[in-house]
């Protein structure tokens, strides 16, 4: 399963929430602050579009994708004007629960 | 007026209300009649946070919110526009010299642009410029010295928080020594 | 922001629910009430209640989402949701009533409301966001706070001797014969998000078909009002309301169950997540 | 015709103009109304509750009110305490909610018109004086609290509640009230056009709001045209009177009988029955005092709508208070005093200047 | 001298006046007070509870008082509206419950002073300036409330709950009350002589019972007596003031000191400060009145007070309100009226009979 | 009246309980609120805690009585007591205070101060006189009206889709941790006052040794607000409130005891009853 | 076990619960009434002193006492003013509970 | 004055309020005005119960309590005493003779003694008396005829006491023939 994950680092109240929440681990805190004043998640490689960082954050700062077969997502990586989604996984993984 | 009022204004997290209180009750351990009063936007990091201080010799008539002031400290200047018109002219203005872009009219007031986030963090405490302008506000104002303002943040600091006050002592001093060696504006 | 164009990547869940105005709201960081909001308002746009769905909000921090769910929605006053809900669903039968309280407004303010409200088998939904603090008031102690929990009126956690015990409201309401659904969920990891969006559903369900009074509680972070860091919410709240507050489905089709049965079902299903992460998913199918 | 007891005319009357629910809890001598609406409403497709307490009747009726219903609520003195919260705020909700006051005496005329709860609401305070002004009040309460989207309260008693007569209930035609957009029924959820019926102020994210300070201002404005707009009174033997009588309600109905039959025997005394208690008839009061030599005013309290008569008076003549506290021994209101002997003799001896005689004393427990 | 906020002040006050009980439910900025208290009675051999809700602190603050201990109770708005049966039979009952009343502005006037419960009750009602007036009136508060055997509210605000000054709380010695033969123990249980505190006006059987209605004439008695006995006002630049104002609290001092610069300024102008609410100084508003040209009211709310200064003025002179209602973003009642310069604005320019300028609009939420 | 003259005759019981100032009262014919009277009346003065005793009373029929009492009493407005006796307890922790209340007052008007009270585990008695109806406003439906009992509102018996279910409101107390005793009595025959009277010493001795929150509901009859004559009361009773607000002890030393236990200790009692009723006498040794 | 009540008949209310209280069943109403206009119970030869009737009157009207050992209770029969207490019983009982 | 007054008194359990009710009920189905008015002691025997009744030709003015009455109908004299001095001079008054005692002066008032509760026991209803009263007092004011006095007992009477109606009319019958064969008193 691998996937991505897009970053509205401007609504991000800097609660670290997700940074646990993500079983890969691939979540960690910048050190810049937004416009809020506030450090904010960034992607490193290895997400597997579980969402669970959506699920855990309280200002809905995650998209969160899913690639059903191995691919490159360096579209998806790039997509997203004030995003700021990390690296797109290579490992791919089972076809997990999704939705529409 | 034999009351000397102070508007200070900056932004959550600066530690404004922190240097409003040092001074107030700097200026009560020197025996003077204080009236204080914070306005703050709550636990928003980010939104504005004033304070209004008013001392004086005698008990005081002025009522806690102030239509004009004597001094003002600008720790920031995003909600400033609304209390720039509350300043007497002649009053003294001390301002963060990091954080506050808006221009003042120097030949207006008496202006001291105070590099107080730079100097806090060269003490090592990034978010210690309230305590540096707390100092440099005493001596350039004179309504507290400094053994009374060192006073009056032990008392200010809370139980859980007594690690800071030795660096809050250092800020103090550095402010209140740079401020004086710079004299008060004219 | 706009979706990513390759075809091939899918897009999991939503960023936003669907029934909210804005993005942004007030409330603080690692405050547990949004990722509650959002289990509701997803719940009912997926069960396609969304055109006739009408709630009733209390007084708390979460009355800010008053103005931003894209909801027909009376604003109730401290405590009163639950007979101002009662006179909606009385006038409007066909709609989807519910409430959202705090343990403050529901608990403390409001206790009698909810409770002659359940008996009365209303057939309304009430949610409680319950973090055992009056958040918006700065943090003080309420009748949810368990034993040991810091609050502004009990820094050194609450003592049975001073402040004397909790009122374990699901239990309460369980005991009620005119309560026919009442689930804890709760919002410390993204499994129990999930879980308690299922509780919405249900809860959502059966008073769409007429069953009766349903309730579902959410257990929910309120760092600030702890004076706990944001990062440390989850585990001091799994730790202090959730080991005293049981999650899971208390009272089924009119049954209640046992703390024991809660606790295996609460054990398998922490597992189940865990491996359903591990396997890189948990958001579930849409219904 | 049919023999009713007021509770039932008043029942019936809501009924008549449309109101589909109710919710209330028992306290003598509201305890009737509530039976005969509990009895009605379901008949007529509406809906009653007998509601837990009074701080839940009165969030039931908010919630029936959020539906664009006609709702309606009441209480007698501690319950309509209860509820002073939800009054302040269901003004502030701009919400048509019309409630019984069934209060005994007349010793809630200040929490009825300068609003018990907090802040600066107004109700509109409706006075019937007996069963017919009743029938046609309640039925004009509905209207005027859709007309200006306000509470509306009709003030009643123990007689109101408990006297029967012969009456005709007789639906009135009104005017059209506005529409009622606000109302929700759900089906503007998810649209970006949801509706949220608050008293805060606050409009849904993405449209303009009042904010507190405008909203509140707005609703004063709201009350100012109301006060401009909305004054009911009945005056009667003005010309040339020396004396005029201020009283309102059923007592008010006792002064007018006697005052009847003094000016028969040839005394100048005229009477001002205030019908809306607030918005205050100031003005038909400054313009009995205007050439009268005294104002009396009569009400079962320790004075209170005296305050208002003064207002209006504004020094124009003296204003002597001739009504006391009476109440039989349960303390429903009913007492010695609410007779047409003291009352005559009390009218009397303030027309000819004699000191007033001792109020009456109940002596029966009833 | 300790720096204070008002609301801890407050507290010091209570307890150096004896107060041993306190019960309180959170409500902004009502809250400060009760922590305040929370932390230091039970240090000062008292009791705070943290009340499930405000009829619940009020009940518990009605048991206190029973046992003969002074206790308090408070609220903001919507709390105190809830009280307010309460209030009301505490009343009946006689017994001496402070109230700390800390408002969101100046909408609670009539709630506070023609009482928002049922009934013919009154409360005395105390309204500092400051808070150093808050130190002396928290003390003769409970003083008052002993003597009277009545309720006494402390009118505050949010001003007064926050800012902080230096301040000494020095005890305030007051003459002896009246002993609390009353107040129940337990002791007299069994004797035939056992005691009951109730709002009914009913006393043991065997014992003479006054009945409820000579119950209800007695206090309406009692509260003549205060009137007549416990008026307090301050005045300034009354002789030969052309335009007087008259306000209150906070807002009072903001016009006392406004007054005092415009006097300096050689304008005659003069202030009248009630101090107690009720009894409302008519008396004095009616002296100051005599040869003025014009009175002008200024309230943070949409004018109540106006009604109490137009009956001591009587007709003696115009009088006009020059407040109005002005927030903060959340309603707490500090909003851009309360200021020194738009005041002094409304004052010249109904001193110069000029038209009011328009009401300043609240810009900033906090 | 004097007392019989012969020696060898042996008082048994009181006509009149002590702590009452006179034998006249105002209650309907067949009322059973004098019958729970006599039993907290004759506990308190066996106990020996006359002296240090004070009331709280409600606002109902029983409301009388706050003049009759031999008992420092406050008289509490509708729904209140337990609040207002909190006060007084916080300043007379050495006194025994209790509160009597109906089931209008208490588990209508004022449900959550008597909930709220409980939980903190204040060291008071509350003393219920459940008749199922507001007796003193002419016998409306209460929240414990059990289903099918007939009341003013509910002529033809309560009716579950229509009224709602009932409140059982000492086995809800029961499982709130600061209610140390829970107790259902009643008075439909002399047996169960006997029983009943035992409980209310039970729980002030409790009280007085500083154990918590103590609870005694107790069934009365209501001939009056049912539409029944005096003499079915009883009856009428065991068969509608009875078997539904199950008579026992509910919770004692902190422990909540199940239905099947409380229903087989009925039966022994009763019989128990029968058989010393037919040996002549029920009247309990003085303690 | 043997024993008699007073009864004060003018408090009485004739709720006629005591009569079915009664387990020897020696109460019966009277065809009079008293001053508030209620018929009220008579006693009948039998009494055992067991105050069921005691425990049961809602009005306060039964004063009940015991022969320990058997003997005529003729005296107390005759006792109390305004009592209308019945013939004393002949049957001896086994000691009962009872209280001073 | 063209409106008739009534007040009845007597005790709990009497029938009082029944009869009053019977008496506007019949005058309603008449086409007459009506203003009635009930105080009574609630559940207790033995206590006071009283009514007051108002009926006229139109609208009424009269206030629901009375004053001063044209008639009244005291069924016993244990609280008359407040009441004898509302009675006009002339008043119609009729006394129930079994239970009413108490001296009326039948100069000044025009004084029927009924013997009610004699003759309802004689129809084998020891409890009816206050129906063999109102039919007396319809007789003796004229304020309502036998039929519409039938139709407005029967009106009065509820649903789950119906089996009383029959007894109730001939009651009624019986008081209405007495009085008319005694005349009205002068
Ligand atoms: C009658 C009344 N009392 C008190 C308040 C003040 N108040 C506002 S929010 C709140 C507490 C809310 O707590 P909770 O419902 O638990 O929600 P949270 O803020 O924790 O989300 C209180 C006490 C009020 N608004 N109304
Ligand atoms: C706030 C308030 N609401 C209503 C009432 C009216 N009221 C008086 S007693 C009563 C009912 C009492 O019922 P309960 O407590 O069950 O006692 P019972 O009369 O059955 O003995 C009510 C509703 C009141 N006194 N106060
Ligand atoms: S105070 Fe607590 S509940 Fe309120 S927004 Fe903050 S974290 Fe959330
Ligand atoms: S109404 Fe019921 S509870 Fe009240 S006195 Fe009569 S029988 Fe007893
Ligand atoms: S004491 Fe027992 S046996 Fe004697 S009359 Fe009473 S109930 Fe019957
Ligand atoms: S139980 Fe008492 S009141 Fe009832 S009939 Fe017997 S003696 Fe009379």
């Amino acid at each position: 399963m691998s996937g991505t994950v897009t970053i509205d680092v401007d609504v991000c109240k800097g609660c670290e929430l997700c940074i646990s929440a993500c079983p890969p681990r691939v979540l960690s805190m910048s050190q810049p602050v937004n416009r809020l004043g506030y450090r904010y998640p960034e992607l490193a490689p290895g997400c597997t579009g579980c969402a669970a960082c959506q699920l855990i954050c309280p200002d809905f700062v995650f998209e969160v994708f899913r690639a059903p077969r191995a691919k490159s997502g360096a579209e998806a990586a790039r997509a997203g004007s004030r995003s700021d989604s990390g690296a797109w996984p290579e490992r791919p993984g089972p076809q997990g629960q999704e939705r529409e | 007026m034999s009351e000397q009022e102070l508007l200070l204004t900056g932004i959550g997290g600066q530690g404004v209300q922190l240097c409003a209180q040092v001074l107030a009750r700097g200026a009560v351990i020197e025996g003077k009649h204080v009236m204080l009063f914070g306005v703050y936007g709550g636990a928003m990091r980010g939104m504005n946070t004033d304070a209004t201080l008013v001392v004086g010799d005698g008990p005081l008539l002025s009522p806690p919110l102030l239509s004009h002031t004597g001094s003002a400290i600008g720790m920031h200047d995003k909600f400033w526009r609304p209390l720039a018109p509350k300043l007497r002219d002649g009053a003294l203005v001390l301002l963060n010299d990091d954080t506050f872009d808006t221009p003042v009219d120097p030949n207006r007031y008496r202006v001291l642009r105070v590099p107080a986030t730079e100097r806090a963090s060269e003490l090592g405490h990034a978010l210690g410029g309230s305590m540096v302008m707390a100092g440099a506000y005493a001596a350039a104002s004179g309504i507290v010295g400094i053994d009374a303002l060192l006073a009056g943040m032990r008392e200010s600091v809370p139980s859980y928080r007594t690690q800071h006050i030795e660096a809050n002592e250092r800020m103090l001093r550095d402010g209140f020594e740079w401020a004086t060696s710079q004299g008060v504006p004219a | 922001m706009t979706q990513p164009t390759d075809v091939q990547l899918r897009q999991v869940g939503h960023k936003l629910p669907e029934l909210l105005l804005t993005q942004e709201h007030h409330m603080c960081p690692g405050c547990g009430e949004p990722l509650a909001l959002r289990g509701y308002l997803e719940a009912i746009s997926e069960l396609g209640l969304t055109s006739r769905t009408i709630a009733v909000a209390g007084i708390g921090c979460y009355t800010s989402f008053s103005m931003t769910m894209d909801i027909d929605l009376v604003q109730a006053l401290h405590g009163r949701a639950p007979s101002v809900a009662t006179g909606v669903k009385r006038m409007r039968p066909d709609s989807i009533v519910f409430t959202i309280q705090g343990d403050g407004d529901m608990v403390n303010e409001g206790l009698q409301e909810v409770l002659h409200t359940a008996a009365r088998g209303e057939n309304i939904t009430c949610i409680l966001l319950n973090n055992g603090v009056f958040g918006e008031t700065g943090g003080h102690m309420t009748s949810t706070t368990v034993l040991g929990q810091r609050t502004k009126s009990s820094l050194d956690g609450r003592d049975a001797a001073y402040h004397g015990y909790p009122i374990l409201i699901g239990d309460l309401i369980a005991q009620l014969q005119g309560a026919v659904y009442v689930a804890r969920g709760s919002v410390h990891n993204a499994g129990a998000v999930a879980r308690t969006k299922r509780m919405f559903k249900r809860a959502f369900e059966i008073q769409d078909q007429g069953g009766g009074f349903t309730f579902v509680e959410v257990l929910t972070m309120c760092p600030t009002g702890w004076f706990v860091p944001t990062l440390d919410g989850p585990e001091y709240m799994t730790e202090t309301l959730g080991s005293v507050h049981i999650m899971g489905e208390l009272k089924v089709d009119g049954v209640v169950r046992s703390t024991e049965e809660l606790h295996a079902e609460n054990v398998r299903k922490s597992a189940e997540v865990e491996q359903a992460l591990a396997h890189g998913g948990i958001v579930e199918h849409q219904e | 015709m049919r023999l009713m007891e007021g509770s039932e005319a008043m029942a019936e009357a809501a009924i008549a103009a449309g109101c589909r629910f109710f919710a209330g809890y028992p306290m003598t001598p509201f305890t009737e109304l509530h039976e005969h609406f509990a009895r009605r409403l379901p008949e007529s497709g509406g809906v009653c509750i007998n509601a837990e307490s009074e701080l839940e009747a009165v969030g039931m009726s908010w919630g029936a009110l959020a539906t664009g219903a006609r709702a309606a609520t009441g209480s007698t003195g501690q319950g309509l305490s209860l509820m002073q919260e939800s009054f302040s705020e269901i003004t502030l909700a701009e919400l048509p909610l019309v409630i019984f006051n069934m209060a005994r005496g007349q010793q809630d005329y200040f929490q009825s018109t300068r609003g018990g709860g907090h802040g600066d609401y107004r109700q509109i305070v409706l006075a019937p004086m007996d069963i017919g002004e009743a029938v046609e009040h309640t039925q004009l309460a509905f209207h005027l609290a859709d007309t200006w989207r306000t509470p509306v309260l009709i003030y009643g008693d123990y007689l109101l509640a408990h006297v029967q007569e012969a009456v005709d209930v007789t639906p009135i035609e009104f005017p059209p009230v506005p529409p009622k957009d606000w109302a929700l029924d759900g089906s503007l959820t998810g649209t970006g056009r949801s509706r949220i019926v608050s008293p805060l102020g606050f409009d849904k994210h993405g449209r303009p709001s009042e904010g507190i300070e405008n909203h509140l201002r707005a609703i004063v404005a709201k009350q100012e045209r109301i006060t401009a707009e909305e004054v009911r009174v009945e005056t009667g033997y003005l010309e040339d009177a020396e004396t005029v009588i201020v009283a309102f309600g059923p007592p008010g109905k006792f002064v007018r009988y006697v005052v009847a039959a003094l000016r028969a025997e040839g005394e100048k005394i005229g009477y001002v029955r205030p019908i809306t208690l607030w918005p205050f008839p100031y003005d038909a009061v400054a313009a009995a005092s205007e050439g009268a030599d005294r104002v009396g005013v009569f009400e079962i309290c320790a004075g209170q709508m005296i305050d208002d008569v003064r207002l209006g008076v504004l020094g124009r003549a003296p204003v002597a208070f001739i009504g006391g506290i009476s109440t039989d021994g349960s303390g429903f209101g009913v007492g010695p005093l609410l007779d047409v002997e003291p009352i005559r003799a009390r009218i009397l001896a303030l027309h000819r200047g004699e000191p007033l005689p001792p109020l009456p004393h109940n002596e029966r427990h009833f």
